[in-house]
């Protein structure tokens, strides 16, 4: 195995760049929600950037991820250029699906990204059909599904976790929990253990980490990859973390308390925690800091001009992609 | 008359009944605390207290059998999807439990449940959140299906279900939720199962429901100007389906056009045309036709979803064939 | 509390009639099925007697109870009479559910008992509902929900179990863990732990119990009942127990040995394991035992004798209970 | 020719396809070990193993949702619900994940799976257990919805529906299980999407699917004997309709009667009837008819079960009617 995270400088500064880069990006969405120019369901992901930064960053390419509607930011750190991305947001067709699936609905089955689902839970069951797939075709592969504390409470997920406990599937249950489920407070919603348990009465070991530290999320994550992918059967891991913004783009936040969300934003915020931890051990400096800033700004908005500018889909395409022709192509 | 929001009309349908019935209950996600994703719910938490308004866990499968078992055991709850494409996860209870044990019981275990939320297309919320599932309740006997289109629908017809002593399921359309009408102001509760002309006419018969009654009065104000006058049907309930208004009309203008905004094949539309060919054939002077949402799971492009949706200029294209105008 | 039942010889003489009612009524079903006077589905409660006996003794004639399709017994020891029971079986008019339900969907509101389930695990929401329905009314009343091991898998319990966990509902959640689920050996389809252990991460404590012996069911359900009805919220019960009989009417059987059923009924049989015990104790003696024998036989006799001779349902009752009448009727 | 049931036909045709292709598999709850619930399956654990013949725990929900995932990633299961009844628990998957990811995704996600298993009713078993899915699935798209009545559909159009890259749902019939029927001997793949005249007549169409072809034949067999020839036509394929071939057939007959075993409010008979008014409503010499089951929960006792479900001589009663005799 690689160097421990917290002593490959190269990788750290990676990390930081990622986490800016979601960052940038999701704020650059919200603005473009504000002013119009993407619709629908919008849930934004900035202050859980470190757990998708940190896992994916312990996968290889051809692993799989499959995740919710809060999909922008793990379609980012799959590699999917944010273009794309922007484009789908808008409705384009050169939107990552064409335009046709949104905020909620992004894919790339070159990258392994299996989506962008919007039904709390479905992609429970789904992910372990890919990770079966994975040890049907005795590949050496793991699939990442991430899912919220709200959709730990739905019954396909025990379901499926007895299922890929019974049958050693390679797969790890990522729960990201945000504390909240839309308006809903964990505490209002489950009963009994930390969410890190709920894998136990099926034989899946579970494991609780800080998700807002972007390294300790990745130790976890190496680990829990490395046993699974020697197939020792699936692995649970609740992140804990938070989000900043409402639920979706249409959430007042009438819930919580402005300070609630700007303790955590000054006490354990992900990017600033690692900026800190970069800055003091000396490992970067403020030039190459600005840097980055500079890079993913550009990215940022060069995404978003792209999206702007790019075509909507032609309108013959509202009649593809229902079926794929017998023949191989989709249409 | 009063200006209302349907949003407030379902509201203050619930509140009245809550006040009037303290068997009755809302249960779901979001529903109290949240004051309903939609504010549908708005002030009743405060009004009834967390024992009779209460937000669930996100188990659709759980909770709405849990309200369903409750309304078995002598509860009268309102149970709100938060919208009915989640209600797919609990479709089980609804069809295997609260629909048929009456009937498997020979009578004994009654299911006085609304389930209710918005049903069909928001905007641009994808093919995952925009199902119509009007045919598919529609479809089984011992549901009453309901979908209101204005205020006064919304909350007569929202009355008349929770009094109802059968499961009923009430479609609402998130769209609709901010438009205001006018409506009565004395607390009317309307009779489930009668259908209401919006607009007489005598040239053909256009028939909807939910949000394509909008569609087709617009239709049939365009239609005006060119001298065709449009009967405009809005059905109100589907299940039981007011097949005998429908067809008096048709006697009178001899031509039917459907619209819905769900997808065409064994749709609502499918059934009225049936059923007007069961009762009403010989009145018919042009083959009925549908206009109903593109066959295609809805997409998210602004061109492309407002190209799959049912539009006024349709319901007027296809009523100039039917009246081979 | 009353005497433990151990020292109460009445209710152990009580418990040894219904097991030995529910086992000859039984096996009258099974005959009448093989000379065609049932159809469908039917699926025999032979070895399980001990469950439902020991817990139905446990609660009050005004407290509920739910269950799957297996559930003759179940609406037997509620005291739904043999014969609206049998006439439900051959589809007459007469039957509990006005012959439109048969085997698998019993209900009687009077006495409580709600099905009668023909789909698995479906009961288990819609008792919750019922527990729901008793605290709404601040009645102190309980709901057993009876559900199988395989049963024990599906989503929509787990999503129960939270719910009820969370509202301290007045529920006992009983699972008849009778070792397979039609063909399916329990092994094969459950991970992980015990499945008393299954409400845990949602704060339900679990125990399990010998349901071959009915006074350790007794017992065990007294306590549990007690705490439940006093407000302590949901329990669990995993009750060891087993069928001799196939799943159902059609099951060859086939997984599993003669020898394996012929080794329970030798050692475990709960109604052997009461009467070698009331015998000895003197409690009871061989000529009541053959009354009680007597008795039973005669009241299936009437049962199965009124099953046959009563008519079908008018062909008029089709169409009616498809839907209550506003006015309260149902038509 | 040879006779085979088509229990064999659907065995023979998965044990075809699994040779084939190594991706196949099937799944479902008792299809190993019990070679399944209604024997379906014999000896495919056998012959493939347990790597392929996959007893799952009772989940459908979780095992439908695994299966799908599977099939998005590169296999293609066969997905065995023990009863389409059951499926109800995993109606979000099929519908929202197997139908709609493909379009969701612009066209990337391909979701080849075939959802099977008996559909409608068996023998006396009951409201829960006996209803017909097909004008659920069908109203659906990015589904294909097929539903074999002979042992030739049953193996030409399985086999079809595992080479097809799309989801299909893929009806059966318990009671036609243990039925034999002449079949090719030869490996056919049935083309989806064609109906099959199953018998020519020139004064009335009846067109069934599934175990009402038998219905429908019955019927033309007690019709002829009164001098009335009907051509029956069995649909195979519910979604998409070949609405061609009985367009075709009203061209020549003029009459239509539509025999279903499902309830009739937006059923596959209203599609067919409101298609049929679109596209060949200058054909039809009197009202289209409709039998289908009555409008309940199917119960259990004999002689209602009897009643609720379509017999021959509803059949020949309806065709008396339309060819007004
Ligand atoms: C089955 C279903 N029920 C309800 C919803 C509406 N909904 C969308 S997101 C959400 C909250 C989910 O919370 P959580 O799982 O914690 O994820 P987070 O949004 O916090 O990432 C709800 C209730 C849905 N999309 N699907
Ligand atoms: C949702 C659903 N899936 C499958 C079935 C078919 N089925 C009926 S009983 C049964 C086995 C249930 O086993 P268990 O829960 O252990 O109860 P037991 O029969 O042993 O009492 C199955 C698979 C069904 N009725 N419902
Ligand atoms: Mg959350
Ligand atoms: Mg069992």
């Amino acid at each position: 195995m690689s160097a421990a995270p917290a002593d490959d400088p190269a990788l750290l500064v990676d990390f930081y760049r990622t986490m800016l880069l979601v960052r940038r990006f999701e704020e650059k969405v919200g603005q473009m929600y504000g002013m119009g120019l993407i619709g629908g369901f919008c849930h934004l992901y900035i202050g859980q950037e470190a757990v998708v930064v940190g896992m994916d960053a312990a996968i290889r390419a051809d692993d799989a991820v499959i995740t919710s509607y809060r999909c922008h930011a793990h379609a980012l750190v799959r590699g999917i250029p944010p273009a794309a991305i922007m484009a789908e947001l808008t409705g384009r067709g050169t939107g990552v699906s064409k335009g046709k699936g949104g905020s909620m609905h992004m894919f790339d089955m070159e990258r392994g990204f299996y989506g962008g689902h919007g039904i709390v839970g479905a992609q429970v069951p789904l992910g372990a059909g890919i990770a079966f797939a994975q040890k049907y075709q005795k590949r050496d592969n793991v699939t990442l599904i991430f899912f919220g504390e709200g959709a730990a409470n739905q019954g396909q997920v025990y379901e499926t976790f007895n299922m890929a406990s019974l049958w050693k599937l390679p797969a790890i249950f990522v729960i990201e929990n945000n504390q909240y489920a839309m308006g809903t407070a964990i505490r209002r919603a489950k009963a009994g253990t930390e969410l890190c348990h709920r894998g136990e009465a099926f034989g899946i070991h579970g494991v609780q980490v800080d998700g807002m530290d972007v390294v300790a999320v990745h130790e976890a994550s190496r680990d829990l990859v490395a046993r699974v992918r020697d197939g020792e059967g699936p692995m649970l891991v609740e992140m804990q973390t938070y989000r900043y913004r409402g639920h979706s783009m249409s959430d007042p936040v009438k819930y919580r308390t402005r300070d609630e969300v700007q303790k955590v934003r000054e006490r354990q915020d992900p990017i600033e925690q690692l900026r800190a931890r970069l800055v003091e051990s000396g490992t970067i400096d403020d030039a190459a800091l600005k840097a980055i800033d500079r890079d993913v700004k550009k990215t940022v908005a060069e995404a978003a001009e792209h999206a702007q500018t790019s075509p909507e889909p032609d309108i013959s395409e509202l009649m593809t992609d229902v079926m794929v022709d017998a023949d191989g192509g989709s249409a | 008359m009063v200006e209302m929001t349907v949003r407030q009309a379902l509201r203050d349908a619930m509140a009245e009944e809550m006040r009037r019935d303290d068997r009755v209950l809302l249960i779901g996600e979001e529903v109290a605390e949240y004051q309903g994703a939609y504010k549908v719910s708005q002030g009743l938490l405060e009004e009834f207290g967390a024992d009779r308004v209460i937000d669930t866990p996100i188990t659709e499968h759980g909770f709405a059998g849990l309200a369903i078992g409750a309304a078995m055991a002598g509860l009268r709850p309102i149970n709100e999807f938060m919208t009915f494409n989640f209600a797919m996860q609990a479709m089980d209870q609804i069809i295997n439990s609260a629909a048929k044990t009456l009937y498997m019981s020979g009578g004994q275990v009654r299911c006085p449940i609304v389930l209710r939320g918005p049903n069909g297309a928001a905007a641009r919320v994808a093919a995952q959140h925009s199902q119509d599932y009007a045919s598919w309740f529609a479809h089984v006997p011992g549901l009453k299906v309901i979908a209101p289109w204005s205020a006064t629908d919304a909350k007569g017809l929202l009355k008349a279900a929770v009094r109802d002593p059968n499961p009923v399921i009430f479609l609402e359309n998130e769209i609709l939720y901010g438009v205001s009408f006018d409506v009565g102001d004395e607390d009317v509760v309307l009779d489930i199962g009668k259908a209401a002309i919006e607009r007489t006419g005598r040239d053909v018969t256009v028939v909807g429901y939910s949000i394509t009654v909008s569609r087709a009065l617009e239709a049939a104000g365009i239609l005006a100007e060119e001298g065709v006058e449009a009967e405009v049907i809005n059905l109100r309930t589907i299940r039981p389906l007011d097949i005998a208004t429908i067809i008096d009309s048709i006697a009178r203008t001899n031509r039917l056009v459907m619209v819905e905004e769900g997808w065409a094949f064994a749709g609502i539309g499918a059934e009225v045309i049936a059923a007007v060919c069961h009762g009403g054939f010989d009145h018919l002077d042009a083959p009925p036709a549908r206009v109903s949402a593109a066959d295609v799971p809805l997409p998210y492009a602004a061109n492309l979803e407002e190209a799959a949706l049912p539009r006024a200029d349709q319901v007027v294209r296809a009523v100039r064939e039917v009246c081979y105008v």
